[in-house]
Parts: C-alpha cells; structure tokens; sequence
C-alpha cells in the first residue's frame, strides 16, 4: 500500500531481491539494507527466536489465510511488499482500518509477549462501518505487532506475528 | 473537480484512467490484486491499495474492499472503468449511498440497459429501430408466413424461452419456413420446456456500427461519429476502426442522430455507446453500454476530445459546454487490441516480458500497462495492449498502422500482433468492405 | 515516388525519416559506423551498411563511403537528416552528380544560407528585416552617435573584422556611446589588427521564433506558422512550443507572410526554416536552415502535415498540391528535448539504458531511438528522444506534457527528463513570458 | 550488413552471446547454434589449423586495421556482427564491392593456400568508380575467402583469413 505524495516510477528489481535474499541465507544475516543516489532497498527476514541457529525449512501451512499465498508464477503475493514472510505472520484479511483495542482508551486487544489461544480476538478491522473481529488462527505468543492502532491496512498487510 | 479518484479496474483501462486523471491535476488511488501489485498503474498511482487476492469476485468485483479503501484514502469518486463493475447498476447505487461520486450515468440507466429484454423495449421507445420481428409467439404456420411476408425473408425462428442458438431455425423463403415451425417448436420444448418460438428477420452480413455519445443529464447530447467494429472473432472485437468505410454521409447522420435523439429523451448523463447491425441501408439496435468502451480512442483520435475527462467532468456535475456544431471530426483512426494469446490458435499467453518496446513517431498513439519484465498474470483478460494509428484519410492511417505493427515489439509472451500484421497488409480489409462474419472467414481461409 | 531511400543519418532522426519512408511504403537503407550497429534504426532498415569507425569524420560525413552504399543497395535518394552532412552544398551537388536525388533544397541556397555574410545579404535581398545597424565601419564618434540615434538605443559595437565578443561593447546612451567607442576600437585593432567598429541595435531580450515553410520549386511556398524557441542553453534549444504564447495573431501572420515571401522570391524547393528574434513587436533575421529541424514534430501536430513526407515528396518533383487556405493550425504542441546528460551540471551521460519505457496515451508522441539494453554511445551529440504533446489548448498541452513526464522512465544513464520536470510545473515557464535569457537565469536561479 | 528482405526487430541478447563465448572456450568447439521458434542464433570461433590444442592467448595485434577494432565499450565492432574474430581476419576498410580478380574471367589474385607476400594485392573493392587495392597487411598463408567475387562489402566485412 501507498498512501499520500507522489512516487518513484522505478519498480524494485525482482533479481535484485532474489540475489539479495540468497545474500541473507548464505551469510545468516537477518537484514541488508543498500542505498544509491536516492533509491534504498532492505530486505529483511525473521530469524525465529528459539532457533538462531540454520533450522531445516519447515513444513508449515500458512495458517487460515491460505488466500493470501502468492498464487501461481505471476502472483506478487502481499508477503512480497512488506517482507514478512514467516508463517505465524497474521495478514488482513480485508481492507479497513485496524484497531488494536475495542475502543478508544481501552487496553488492547493483545500486547507482545502475551500467549493467546486459537480464536482468540486479536484486534479489529473496520470496513464499511462494520467491525470484524480478527481471530488468533492457532494458540502462540505474539511476538510482533507490525502496526499502530487505527491503521488503515489493505489486503495482506502484516498485523502481527504469532509464534 | 475531484481531488482524489479511485480507479476501480486493472490494466490498460486503469492506466488511460489515471492519465486522464493527471491530465486533470487529480491525485489517483490505484486498487489492486494481489497478482497486480507492480502493475504499471499501481506504480504510477499517487496511492495504492492491495484489496484482494487474484480471482476476480475477491478483488475487482469485491464491492466492500473498494469501498473500504475509497474510506481509508479519502477518495471523491470511484471510476469503474469497463467491465468488472462498470455495468452494476447496484454497485453505482452502493456507491452513492456511501457517499462518493461513482463516474458513469444513473443505476437505473445501468439496470434498464444491462436487461436484453428491457433494453430492446426501451429502445423501441426512444425511437430506434429494432430488429423486426413477431410480436410475440407464433401460433401456427399460416401466422409465422404472414409475419414472414411482412418482415421479408430470411428469417429467423427463435426459442421464446431460450438463448444460445437452441431451436433457432433459419429459413430462407415459405417452404422453409413451413417445414422448420414444428422442428423448431420440438426443439424449443426439449430444450427450454416451452415449445413457443418466435420470428425475427435473419441479416446474413451485416456491420457492427456504433455511435459514440455524451450527455450531461441536462438535455445536452453530442455524438463523436461512429465506429465500425465489424472485425470480430467470436463475438469480440479485434480491430476498430473510425469513420465506417461501409457507410455513406446520409447513412452516417442518419443513425448519429437516431442515437442522440435516444439520448436526449432518456436524459442520459456520462458517456455511453449506442450498437448496431447495419445492413442494406438499415440500422438495428443490438445494444446500448452504459460506460466508456475499450476502443474509445479512436473517437478521441477524430475529435481530439479526451472520452474519460468528459466522463469525470459530467460525473462531478459540469456542463458538456459544446454543441455538435462546435465537434469536427477529421481523419481517420483505426485501434488494434493487442491480446496476449497465441495468433494462429488464440491461447492465452501470460507470462514474462522479456522485450517491450512501443512504436512511436507521428500518428501512433498506444495505450498499453505493458514494460519490460512485466509479468502479465493469467487471472484476466488477454488485452494488454491498443495500438491506435490515425491518419488525414484512410490510407494514411492504414500505411503508418503497417509501419507500427512493423515496429512493436513484445517478447516473452505470444501477442496478436502477427494477426495485426496479416490483417494490415490484407487487400480485401484495406478495401473496407467486410462484414461481422469476414474476419472468421478470413482466418478458417 | 523513390523505391529505396538510404538514409544518412542516426538515432532518433534516422528513425523519424525510416518512419515516414515506411509510411510511404519506402524501401530504407540504413548506413551506420561500427558504434550503431545496434541502433534502432538498424535494426529497422530494409537494408543496412556499415560505412565506418565510430569518428564522424570516418562514418557520417564520410561521403565516399555513403555513395558507396547507395550505389551497392540501389538506393533512389539519399536523405541527410539533421546536421552531419545535411546543410553541406558539396554533398547536396555529388550526391545528384552520382545520379541519386538529394532529399533538400538546391546546392547552392544550402551554400547562401550556410554564409552568414551572404546570408544576411540575401535576407536583405528577399525582404527579410535584419538588426538595424551602421552600413559599414563607423568613422567618427558623432557618426556614431547619429546612427545610433537612427535606429536607437542601447546599441552595440561590434568589430568588422571580427566575431566572438571581442571588441564588443554595449552602449545605452549617447554618453556611453562616445566613451566606448574609443575602446571597442582599441580592442578590434589588439584583437584582429583593425579597428573599424560598426553598430548594431541590441535587443536584450528577444524571443526566437521561426518559421516553418514548405517550397515546391515551382512557385508554391505554405507555412505551418511559427515554433517559440526561446528556451536555450548555451544556444541550444532545449524546448520548443508552437504557437508562441509570445505573438499575437497579427505578429503571426506578419512574421510568416514575411518567411513565406521570402522562399516564393527565392524558388525555394524542400522544407526550410527562417529563424528570427522578436521583440517589442519586430522581427529580425538570425539565419535560414535549409534542412529539417529537430524541433519539426511541433508544427506536424498542429497541421496534421508529415513534414518528412512532404520533403521526399517535393524531392521526387511532385507538386505541394494544397494552398496555404487548405492548411489548419489548431491546438498547441510542446516539444522536450531529452538528452543524456545530467540534468544538473549537463555533463554527457552515455551508456547503457538499464530501463526504458516511454509515455503513452492520449496526445502524447515520442520520437526516439532508444530502447531497454541499448548502449548510448559516447561519440555523438546527446539528443536521445524528443517527447511531443499536444493538446486542444496550451494548458490541456502542459498538462498533458507533464503527466508524460511522470511516466518517463529512463534508467541506467543520465537524461534531462527531471529539467524538464521542472520547468513544466514552473509557474513563470506555464505563463508563457520568456526570452532567449530566460532559461538560463533559471538555471542559475 | 543487411541486403534486401524485411528484418527481425528482436536484438540479440548480449548475455546469451556472452555465455555461449563461455561454452566455446570451455568445450573447445568452434560453433554453437541454436534455434527456437523463427529465432536463431549462431556463434562461432575459427580454430587455428596448425593449433587445435587448446593454446595461451596470443598477443597479437590487429594488423592494420586498428580503426575496425570495436572502439570503447560502446563500440559494436563489426566483427560482433560477423564472427570473425581471428587476429589473421582481413576486413575490408571501405564500403565498395569486392572483386576477387583483377578482371571478369582472369584468375583470382589469390586462393586458399596460398602463401602471401606483406603489401601483396589480395582483392579489389570498387567505391566510387575507383578500384581500390586491397593489400596483405603482413606475409603469410590464405586459409580462408569469406566473399565471393563481386561482392558487396560494409565496412568491416571480414574478406580473409591471412594466418
């Protein structure tokens, strides 16, 4: 998603990115960040926090957002514009404005570090003046919570990340 | 005017959309899918809004998701552009109640003209000629020849119930016609359960003549001519051109003004096209589009009136402020839709770009969301590029049409080009004279 | 008409004359040094012939070397584009001696109009106004100050025997006048070993305008108005608008009624330009071009009229065929030049083009030779595409213009493209009130 | 050079040229040629006769035609369009047409196997009504004749092998 203000006409390089994340396996980093003139590329990757060291990849399903799956060779799934790709990623499911708490004032909904169960709510989005509520698609920990409250989101943009 | 349009749609439509919008000073909000997230609109867009992923009715057709990022971005109108949502008459309404301009004419205008049915009877109102046909079934066989001798042969009997070709009979003179009625009405019933079928005049080789038209819903209507739209290849067209090489100056006013006299009864307010069959002199309403139409450029090519700023002027409540006298169409154009498909078998073709590179120079216009390293995804509609070539007279457009095709190139995927191509250096086509069925004659040749 | 056109020249213009040739359904031959092997119009061309290392010297203005290739390809005409051989009298007469046309006017107006001496003389001749001044070296210091008060103040002195601002003086009253006149001579005599000085009215702030004109060499001369070149670097012209939001529509018609005059009296035979500064309501003669000119697209887009066709027209000895009441002027047209040069401190950018799209849609032209992958090489001038916008007034024009300009993409080497970025949304340049001066003061600015 | 016909607008890929070079100096073969659809694609490399072992480079320099040598890195030499890329590669240095005799019907001025004095006529090309003498920049032996008789040349056209 952008919003507001005007925009470079350049893509990023789809090459780039792919030599870039090969870069992060090789070396392990977790992060590359490269600046020329006035463009900037980061790419960045989750290392999970139990298991800083290589893991085997892991088989596991994209949890109750199967939707959002880059689909096919020509899909550009959202995954690929915010760069988060681990599977407890939590990504709207529709287009709205997020609310972490239930009403203005109110505590939220969940903070980092809690453990939540499966269909737990976890935050709110609005869209045409509907709530919907968006629920904990299995038990974990939030570790992340990518957005601020009252966030306008758009399909696919990383909400939280539950582990 | 507008501060902030959102441009409902994809591809090449969404691009003349937003460069109309610029052309105006107003800001862009680009939706997309998932599979369009580089799309040349979106990365042009001055904001962007993933709102679903590929399949169509969880994105394009997702009327919340639009209507939720047209809230989060503070857009004024919502432009539908064509196809997916442009003819939903619910979705215009939606729009509105939910307070934004939707930039196309009255839901109801939508609704009336979407219906076969009601839209041949709305016609017959505001004055344009239909096919002639039966009033309703035919009871016997006696009725059917009456009705037969009085609409003039051949003709064709037609399933009252059914569509797509079952029970449909053509008979060309009263023995025919006799000895069809009771096999048409068998089939009608075995079919649809209903064995009443009705008479309509057969024409054999007609054009597919339409009239570009704008109203502004206060009684102004202009026309922009016609377009001929006869090369058609499974009932899509493939290749426009402006004026009709088929048509004579008094057949040209003739069917101009049966549409603009249409418009102005209905008090129609955007930009819309009124479809017909010619033949022997005579116009037919086969349909009216309430919406821009793909080959609009071509219009815009004579008249040097840009289609979809007229469009969003009348959708924010401004007059036409010109006359028909004030409209000089000069020239000759001609667009050729670029589909990414196979050009001997038409299969589609998505996939990498690896080469782009657009004609250029005098004349040529291209409207096209193609770029190099593009990934033209398999989720939409071939068409994904127009190559649009005017020229002083016919000739000329043809000639710098052939230089064109000549020069574009699209590498990694199978476009229609090469059919273009064919299609260009044909004298019987260069001569003008063809009809709906020539361009499938011309490929089974 | 010609069968097989070869064509003396490179990038974009090369392009642009392929262009009309194919539209004409010309045969192309395209000769090109080693460093174009790959240009576009290479590429493009029927036929083509390496005729040299990368040096001018070598390849372009190699004549022996481009006669060969007509006469192995079997080339009719030769076309010689913009600059390299196109404004060379000799090349023009050995081309015609080999027995192939030379697509131009006769040699020896080339030759006339190349001499700046004989060229202001002969404007003279042909009724062309020219910067009033003494009629030879001023003698006296009350000389002087008569002449001056003949044609008025502020006036420069100017050596006889030399050029390049050497012993040049500005002198905005008499004062002024009798106090240089003693140094400017001084200057001239250390500078060329003789003192004679003459005078000259100076206009401080003139715009450029030009004519563009079409002879046939039998009596028909048309013009296709005026193009406002004011905007200049270092003398370069860097955009270009038709008509000049500078003239009124009687300065028009007086400045081409003039020019058209002018080539009626000389029996001019091709396309030509006669350049002039305007100012305070008059025009004076700067030079004729007795070629096409870059800047050419801007007046095809207000007459519809394919000035490269015209010229191989006229070349082949047909007829202009229409009047000049058969030509319309309508609209308004801008023309950017995009070289590959910093847009900042202008060094030369060559390279490879790593991104490459250009603009498209509705009035929008580009005449270039570039493409994604291709290498700008290092041994000609900058020029690598001219963007052209056209619109039904001067606003709907910039508009337009400046959308284009957001949709440009160039990458891998630097353009100025972001120039003009600038100057399109630059309220003093969107006025319209600039002079030859303008430009470079908000450069510095 | 192209004579005559309509053309491809397709480029060559520069890369593809690059790794197929790569493949002939791994392989030591002397031609790849590749074909898909209507595209096609040929490099090749002339073999040295008295050399077809794998040899070190040669630090030769081209004689006498050092203004055909592609000039910077822009420079499309015209032996990228050719092949001919052997130090021993005579190239023509004007546009003409070449003849092989000094008349129709005399014997050539030299063929294959001949051995070659330096500043010996080879050929003849014709420019401007002026035949032009085409002499051996050094001595050596003619292994190959790239042209017919009464060809026409572009500058750069390769003419002879002079080893």
């Amino acid at each position: 998603m952008k919003l507001g203000g005007r925009h470079s006409p350049l893509a990023p390089d789809p090459d780039l990115i792919r030599s870039l994340a090969k870069l992060l396996d090789e070396t392990g980093l977790s992060e590359i960040e490269w600046a020329v003139g006035d463009q900037r590329i980061r790419v960045s990757r989750p290392v999970p926090v139990a298991a800083a060291a290589p893991v085997a990849p892991q088989a596991v399903a994209t949890p109750g957002e199967a939707a959002a799956a880059p689909a096919g060779r020509n899909g550009a799934g959202p995954a690929a514009t915010n760069g988060h790709e681990h599977p407890g990623t939590l990504k709207a499911p529709l287009v709205g404005i997020a609310y972490l708490a239930a009403e203005p004032g109110q505590p939220p909904y969940v903070k980092i570090g809690d453990t939540v169960a499966e269909g737990q709510t976890l935050l709110i989005i609005e869209a045409m003046k509907v709530m919907n509520q968006i629920r904990a698609p299995r038990a974990g920990r939030v570790s992340r919570v990518y957005i601020g409250d009252a966030t306008p989101v758009e399909y696919g943009t990383a909400l939280m990340l539950i582990e | 005017m507008f501060e902030k349009v959102l441009i409902a749609n994809r591809g090449e439509i969404a691009l003349r959309i937003h460069r109309a919008c610029r052309d105006m000073g107003i800001k862009t909000v680009a939706v997309h899918s998932t599979a369009d997230a580089n799309a040349m609109n979106v990365r042009l867009a001055d904001e962007s809004v993933c709102i679903g992923p590929p399949p169509p009715r969880a994105s394009y057709l997702n009327i919340p998701a639009i209507l939720s990022a047209a809230t989060i971005t503070g857009a004024d109108a919502i432009h539908p552009g064509i196809g997916f949502l442009s003819e939903n008459g619910d979705f215009a309404e939606v729009v509105r109640e939910h307070g934004f301009v939707f930039v196309g004419p009255a839901a109801d205008h939508i609704r009336t003209m979407g219906d076969k049915i009601r839209a041949k009877a709305a016609a017959r109102e505001l004055g344009i000629p239909v096919v002639p046909g039966s009033a309703g079934a035919i009871a016997s066989a006696s009725e059917a020849a009456d009705t037969a001798a009085r609409i003039g042969y051949p003709v064709l009997l037609k399933a009252v119930a059914g569509g797509g070709g079952r029970g449909m009979k053509l008979a060309r003179d009263d023995a025919q016609l006799r000895a069809l009625l009771p096999l048409a009405q068998a089939e009608a019933a075995a079919a649809f359960g209903d064995d009443s079928v009705y008479l309509e005049r057969f024409l054999d080789r007609p054009r597919h003549i339409e009239v570009q038209l704008l109203g502004d819903g206060n009684g102004a209507v202009v026309h922009l001519g016609e377009r001929d739209c006869s090369l058609q290849r499974h009932h899509q067209k493939v290749l426009e051109e402006t004026p009709s090489p088929g048509l004579d100056e008094d057949a040209r006013e003739r069917v101009c003004a049966i549409a603009v006299r249409a418009l102005e009864r209905l008090g129609y307010q955007s930009v819309g096209t009124i479809e017909f069959l010619y033949q022997d002199g005579e116009f037919y309403f086969i349909e009216m589009n309430t919406r821009l139409q793909v080959e609009h450029p071509i219009s815009e090519m004579l008249s040097g009136i840009d289609l979809v700023r007229e469009q969003l002027r009348i959708a924010a409540g401004e007059a036409l402020g010109y006359r028909q006298s004030d409209i000089r169409l000069c020239g000759h154009a001609i667009e050729c839709r670029v589909n990414a498909e196979n050009p001997d078998d038409f299969r589609p073709s998505p996939g990498r770009v690896a080469e782009y590179l657009a004609p250029g120079g005098p004349g040529i216009r291209v409207d096209s969301a193609l770029y190099q390293g593009y990934d033209v995804p398999p989720y939409y509609d071939s068409l994904v590029a127009k190559l649009i070539a005017f020229g002083s007279d016919r000739h000329e457009c043809l000639m710098r049409l052939r230089r064109a095709l000549e020069e574009y190139v699209v590498g990694g995927i199978d476009t229609t080009i090469p059919l273009h191509q064919r299609l260009a250096a044909d004298a019987e086509f260069r001569s003008g004279r063809y009809d709906i069925g020539w361009l499938e004659r011309f490929l089974a040749g």
